[in-house]
């Protein structure tokens, strides 16, 4: 059913608040004050509630079905996670009021930093970025300004495996690097010859994913390290898919000089239709100098938030947002790991490549892994040539799981397989709902092997729209809802 | 485990369809000497019983806001949200869907997210809007970068008015890629010299109203002078309610306006997560870093939204991206457009009076003190004073009566000399009983 | 999509919390403890969310779209009652902690015992009742009383009309009251010269719901209750559609001795399901002294609840439940009163009644009001005799109304009306609501008409199922899951 | 008014398709004498933050029972509920539905009432369930008057360990309906007495176990007695927890058996809103009260649920209904559903042992203070004691030391001259600091 925009809903005299009338008189702002109308029409609560509420039931969301998007761990959602981040000494507490009044939220910030570096094996965090690609960035400018300290200013170069998610070569772009990739072996891995004969002395770093967005363990990681290392270079580590490995291996045990952490991902923080997320980024003993401000430090008194470096830390390469970062997710975050242990976040690995490789053992019978040898760490990856001669792609077998109940893997990435299926099913899942899943995929994938191509090719059919126009909303984007042209506009609001 | 699914005999099952001995015969590529075998040095999964605790004695260290007197602004505002807001944002449907990268099962975030841009286009007064960023701070570097890709120039200057956090996070940003930044010094009343300082190699000059110190500035003359240079003028504001008192950025000349959207529906939180709203001028739309919803048609011709402009962005063009941001500040957005849509033009206007009549209230208030100067001449919701002695010092001591009394300017910034200067928020959660408890005790530390 | 049963789900292991052990030893309970299986299946966390959420997508709700039952109010729930109702100084208290501790509570109570008296003017409020039936329960019981202390045992008879909810002659039965029917005239009201025929001296009261459940206000209303007095009856009105009227009309002022309020019908507390309600019951002058126990009393000190009549008002018949009533109720209740206050409640009435008149108008060109003449009150009362020869029934019309995306209307009820549907549209609708609704159903009626008898026999076609066999339901009741007989039982857990 | 979607304009538009002058027209058939002209003297309409304030301040009043040490039980019981479960009955499908009675587009909560029903069978060892009464108490009073309905027979005999807001409640209304209530004296250990009192007119004997003062009781001989006299067990329980560790009333021979369900799944609200749980052997259930959900088919041949047997409702039945009930606890009933699912068999035994540990801690720390005397021999979560002198008093001055003693006997009754009684019950939320506390402030008051 269609539901209208607020624009075409609302009105502009219509309100769902009630605000008692301001005691008083026009303020002296003169022509400061906003005369025009603003445009924005309200709705009393009932309507909003009814508006908003009918929207959410044309998403798909974890709560609903198994939510299979490769890299992007869309795990469950515990919500004693909200419970806590809503509590008022959390959700009602100004970033800048008086520190000593905020003592229990910089124990919070200590505390989540301890599981983190205990997590990596990394000695210090750095906890203020608010996504991945922002501790990306994060992880970067601490090698530059690293290599600057030292005198290394001349190294400009990163390189970044072919499978790399994008945010890796646009965030080395982005603080002024070149960018070299680097072939990929066979078997999915980092060609550690073509690795070799790339670094030099102009490297700044390398960023490498690991597991990597195959799916796969990076095998000759410590060799990685090592080369990388003899080079004069740092190891950057992409985080995103550190929910195959946490509990059970230590980042900081492979060499790693930075990696962020996807709280949205490893640590439960919900994913919120496109956001928040927060992105802490782990740092070796040589880069934790230049970890930008704000850091919690204990003091005479209790905990002290270092805003500025002013003195002993004066190497911070600066500060990547306004106040301490994505606090919210922190309480949820160390809710997560709290509730799961030591022991729990181990298991959370281990369930996590199981059921990945349970689901790559079961559809490897009628769709082709894309590397079929041995395992997968927490994703199984598939690539289309299955469908060859089918006349379906790979979109179409994604549109058609819609009409399954599922969301659609995780397609076309990464880059290096052909018409790629990128499956993560998480630990929250069950059996039960991997079977289930598993079952809908083989039907499908019979379905589409038996010639049954109209099913594929109008997918889907049972969702709340079929295939979208996106080549029309890209060619003449239309942004903003904006009154038809014979409507007759509102009556400009009187000045107060 | 109460998140895991799996019970021992699934686990057994499962390796035998997979054909492993063991779970740790998956984890065989990980070097041997990489492999933890012992748990970590952490304690061991708790209940929920447990872990509330822990958590509810850790916040309960804290003195939230809304316990007394609070005065605390300078870029995160105490608002009232309605309780819908936070129902709404909690249902599974919104809470725990990912980035609506497959819009037939995705409309909802979508349609929201189109109505978000629409909101914040409307409210700065300028033509289109992206899907929000992290925060206000990093929008403000993102502008600022985008002004080098409008121009082609490398120079921003930064108004001495401009909040100290968001310079800080431009220069660190921005200059990282490659801009030089100008960041003027810190001034009540700044504007003055950002024209001064424009030149034929200006990016772009960033101005924020109402600045830091709290005051409304006109910056009209400011963008005429900056497009008579070829510089586009970027109009920065902390404290979106303003919106619904004061002329808009785009009203002002603006190219490109950004803003912190935590003032409508979002709480405190310690600092975050917030929202970032970030518009501009129709013409600089593909250079706008960020998210974009637009409407299409569906196979059926419904009218439908969808994530566009993508081939701007770092999964498509990957080094080439235009900013390597890869998400927004989807929830955040989702919970200021509702809050939006029940304040409407009426609403928004009553709360956007009712802070300023509150400030009023307070800046006579605070005129009233022996020994207090008031800096601010004209304001929205905020005011700089100039207290004898230590600023935060002050605040501190205050504490011992109950009231938070607002932000010490060297908090912000503790190398720009003005230690002695407060910076004092009120909004309508403040109350003339809040306001006389400050007074009382500003004048029994102050009068000593 | 068929969503299995917790039992088919769930494992006997499996559990969604995790408990620190017991640190004791085995209890010495002996054989009191129970060794077999109780038999209950558990869900992890993310199970159990998903269980429940893909349910909850199979009801209707207020918050989807309009809810037009007669005589249930199905009206907008504000969450700022339920963010009260939270407040874990009301949530977290337990009834029998030292009244010295909740003086909040008491002074909550306090104050919704004031708003309910002064909204219906009269000078007693027993507020424990749990629900509207129960209500009526009490008050019934405080007549009985009243008599009794009157030495009017005698009376045992009450008197109800026709239209009256079933409640009514249920409750009066109940107590023991024979129950006498009292006609209807053509205009929908009681017949007074058929009441004035059957009040005699064995009449303990008369039951009347006013605004009656035709949705009209009984003109003759003090003409009743000066009949129903002189006869040595008391007068109970049934409150149920007291949102008509809250704000305009104090039922004190009609001669009402004692009204039940539905705190889930006029004051916005949710339904949630079926349940919980709240029915407390306000008394007249000559019944307070009767009400049960437990009430507030202001004493020294502060407020004090009365749990036991030990002294002065030892007249109370009894006590209702145990403690004091719905308090989580009672604290949204207020919440809302409070919001709208005595403008906002007026206009809450004024409201209710516009929309339901402007329904009758719209739809009065297709369907057949059943009391043309005159305005209704809150809700449009419909009869079927426009559906004459075309094979329609009233349940085929409503249930046709769910493939519009409505909720049915009240069916055949008042029982006075054939084929009746009402329609209680409530205040909180909008007028494009309320446009779409009669959109829908004069296509709908229209449709009926032109002999499309297909779209009705077998609606809904687009709920998530078609129609339920109730018949074989009843014949061979099955309420309670078991396990298919082939299933093998789960093994007993050890006793621990 | 934000809940009021009309607008002034819409009304004017709308009185013109009613074609009425005026909303006052509308309400003409109301007596001209009772229509009010004023507002009623009440105060007018708040906003949120208003109303949230003015309730913040009462509840503020008032001290939770999860501030401290706190030991109150008697019929309601302190136990933590998972985030989980407060979620889900907030969703709007749930919240804001009706009962359902259009099983098509109601199946969501059709299934949990189904499964609930599952659940108190499994619980309470019996063969079917209702769909939830208001409370234990009031399902008290039902359960007696469906005995008067089986066994024709109108006297009721009800222990002396049944809880004394269930006896008056049962005696109010089962009186009420024209039956003989007899109440049993109150003792620790009344359940001799009971068997004694069986005759040949007795409908069914009520009793309790736990009971209100503790004590655990193996009612299987109370079993047997009455139905040798041709009477039913009623088996009363008003701490739901204790079903995973001690005997169902099935399998002691009870014919009925209700429950307060508020330990699972719902907060202690000061009393209410409470869940009533009912169930009874199968040849009972046509005279079963309150709703009933049984499985059918659609008309595809497909599983589903509907309300059933509702010729004993009053809407179809009337004045012959078996009872006056139209509603049950449908949200109450969700979050036992939910909770328990959570739990499951295994969660639910080790919360029962968790209770049943913490209360033996209990014990043991209350029989180590000189001058109490443990009274109740075998326990699951709860112990009376004897205290020196008033109980009411004692729990009133323990206040000054944070503790919330528990209850004093005498304000269940006060005329059952047990005034030197208090009860006092521990749950999983109980700590070994809590109890130290309760002994070190009992330590100090009665050594005096």
């Amino acid at each position: 059913q269609d539901e209208p925009l607020l624009f075409e809903l609302g009105g502009w005299e219509k309100t769902g608040v009630d605000l008692p009338a301001p005691e008083h008189d026009a303020s002296d702002l003169g022509d400061l004050v906003r005369a025009a109308p603003i445009g924005l029409p309200g709705l009393s609560e009932p309507e909003a509630m009814r508006h908003y509420v009918r929207l959410s039931q044309k998403n798909h969301a974890i709560d609903l079905a198994l939510y299979p998007l490769g890299s992007c761990t869309m795990k469950h959602n515990p919500r004693l996670n909200e419970k806590m981040a809503r509590l008022a000494g959390f959700a009602d507490l100004h970033p800048l009021q008086p520190q000593s009044t905020t003592q229990g939220a910089l124990q919070l910030m200590d505390r989540l930093a301890h599981w983190l570096k205990t997590l990596t094996g990394m000695p210090a965090v750095a906890l203020s970025p608010k996504a991945g690609a922002h501790g990306e960035l994060c992880g970067l400018l601490a090698i530059r300004a690293a290599h600057e300290a030292a005198g290394h200013g001349h190294r400009r170069r990163v390189l970044v495996p072919t499978s790399a998610h994008g945010t890796n070569p646009a965030t080395a772009a982005f603080v002024g690097y070149s960018v070299t990739e680097i072939a990929q072996t066979d078997d999915g891995r980092v060609d550690l010859s073509d690795l070799e004969s790339k670094l030099s002395d102009d490297v700044a770093a390398i960023m490498v994913t690991n597991p990597n967005t195959c799916g796969l363990f990076e095998r000759d990681i410590l060799e990685i390290s090592r080369l990388t290392h003899e080079a004069g270079a740092y190891f950057y580590c992409d985080g995103a898919n550190f929910n195959a490995i946490v509990g059970r291996v230590r980042p900081g045990d492979l060499g790693v000089d930075a990696m962020h952490i996807n709280l949205h991902k490893t640590f439960s923080t919900p994913h919120g239709g496109g956001g928040p997320g927060a992105g802490p980024v782990v740092l070796s003993a040589a880069l934790a100098p230049f970890a930008p401000a704000p850091w919690v430090v204990h003091g005479e008194g209790g905990l002290h938030l270092v805003e500025e470096a002013i003195d002993e830390a004066a190497q911070a390469f600066g500060r990547m947002c306004a106040f301490q970062g994505q606090m919210g997710m922190f309480v949820r975050a160390y809710a997560y790991m709290r509730s799961h242990g030591a022991d729990g976040l181990r298991q959370v690995a281990e369930d996590a490549v199981l059921n990945a490789n349970y689901i790559k053992a079961r559809l490897s019978s009628v769709m082709t892994p894309a590397f079929p040898e041995g395992p997968c760490m927490h994703e199984a990856l598939f690539d289309d040539s299955w469908l060859e001669d089918t006349g379906i792609t790979t979109l179409d077998f994604a549109k058609a799981m819609i009409d399954e109940g599922f969301h659609p893997m995780t397609m076309y990435f990464p880059l290096v397989v052909h018409g790629a299926m990128l499956i993560e099913p998480t630990e929250t899942e069950s059996k039960r709902e991997l079977d289930r899943f598993c079952d809908a995929l083989e039907a499908l994938a019979q379905a589409a092997k038996a010639g049954d191509a109209e099913r594929f090719k109008g997918a889907p059919y049972l969702a709340p729209l079929r295939r979208l126009d996106e080549t029309l909303a890209a060619r003449k984007p239309k942004l903003t809802w904006r009154p038809e042209p014979t409507t007759v506009a509102p009556a400009p609001l009187a000045a107060e | 485990m109460r998140y895991l699914p799996l019970t021992p005999d699934d686990r057994a099952e499962m390796l035998g369809v997979i054909g492993a001995p063991s779970v740790d015969e998956l984890f065989k590529d990980v070097p041997a000497a990489a492999r933890a075998q012992d748990l970590f040095d952490l304690p061991l999964h708790a209940g929920e019983l447990e872990v509330e605790r822990e958590l509810g004695q850790l916040a309960a260290l804290n003195r939230p806001a809304g316990d007394g007197p609070f005065f605390c602004g300078a870029g995160a505002y105490r608002h009232h949200v309605p309780a819908t807001v936070d129902h709404v944002i909690q249902r599974s449907e919104f809470l725990t869907s990912y980035t609506p990268y497959q819009p037939e099962i995705a409309q909802g975030t979508l349609q929201v997210l189109f109505e978000f841009q629409t909101q914040v286009a409307a409210l700065t007064g300028l033509d289109v809007a992206n899907a929000s960023m992290y925060d206000g701070s990093t929008a403000c570097a993102e502008a600022v970068m985008m002004a080098q890709r409008v121009t082609r120039r490398e120079k921003a200057i930064l108004s001495g008015g401009l909040h100290p956090h968001y310079a800080a996070t431009t220069q660190t940003i921005a200059h990282a890629e490659g801009m030089e930044i100008v960041r003027q010094s810190a001034a009540v009343d700044a504007e003055a010299a950002v024209i001064a300082a424009i030149d034929a190699e200006t990016a772009c000059v960033v101005v924020q109203t109402p600045n830091v110190f709290g005051v409304v500035t006109d910056v009209t003359r400011i963008a005429e002078a900056a497009h008579a240079a070829g510089a586009l003028l970027i109009v920065v504001t902390t404290e979106a309610v303003s919106y619904g008192l004061l002329k808009s950025p785009g009203e002002m000349g603006a190219d490109i306006a950004v803003a912190e959207g935590q003032s409508i529906g979002n709480a405190l939180n310690y600092g975050g997560p917030y929202v970032g709203l970030f518009a501009c001028r129709e013409k600089l739309v593909r250079q706008m870093p960020g998210r974009l919803c637009g409407e299409t048609v569906d196979a059926e011709g419904r009218r439908g939204y969808v994530l566009t402009l993508s081939t701007r962005e770092q999964h498509i063009r990957r080094e080439k991206a235009t900013s390597n941001i890869c998400t927004n500040s989807g929830l955040c957005a989702l919970a200021f457009t509702i809050h939006l849509s029940l304040l409407g033009e009426t609403g928004l206007r009553q709360l956007a009076a009712l802070n300023h009549g509150r400030a009023r209230e307070l800046k006579a208030a605070l005129a009233g003190v022996a020994g207090v100067e008031v800096l601010t001449p004209r304001f929205f919701n905020e005011v700089a004073v100039r207290v004898p002695g230590d600023a935060a010092a002050l605040v501190e001591a205050l504490l011992a009566d109950g009231v938070v009394a607002g932000v010490p300017y060297s908090r912000l910034d503790p190398h720009a000399g003005l230690d002695d200067v407060l910076l004092l928020a009120a909004t309508e959660t403040t109350t003339s009983d809040d306001i006389a408890a400050l007074v009382a005790a500003l004048q029994r530390k102050i009068g000593r």
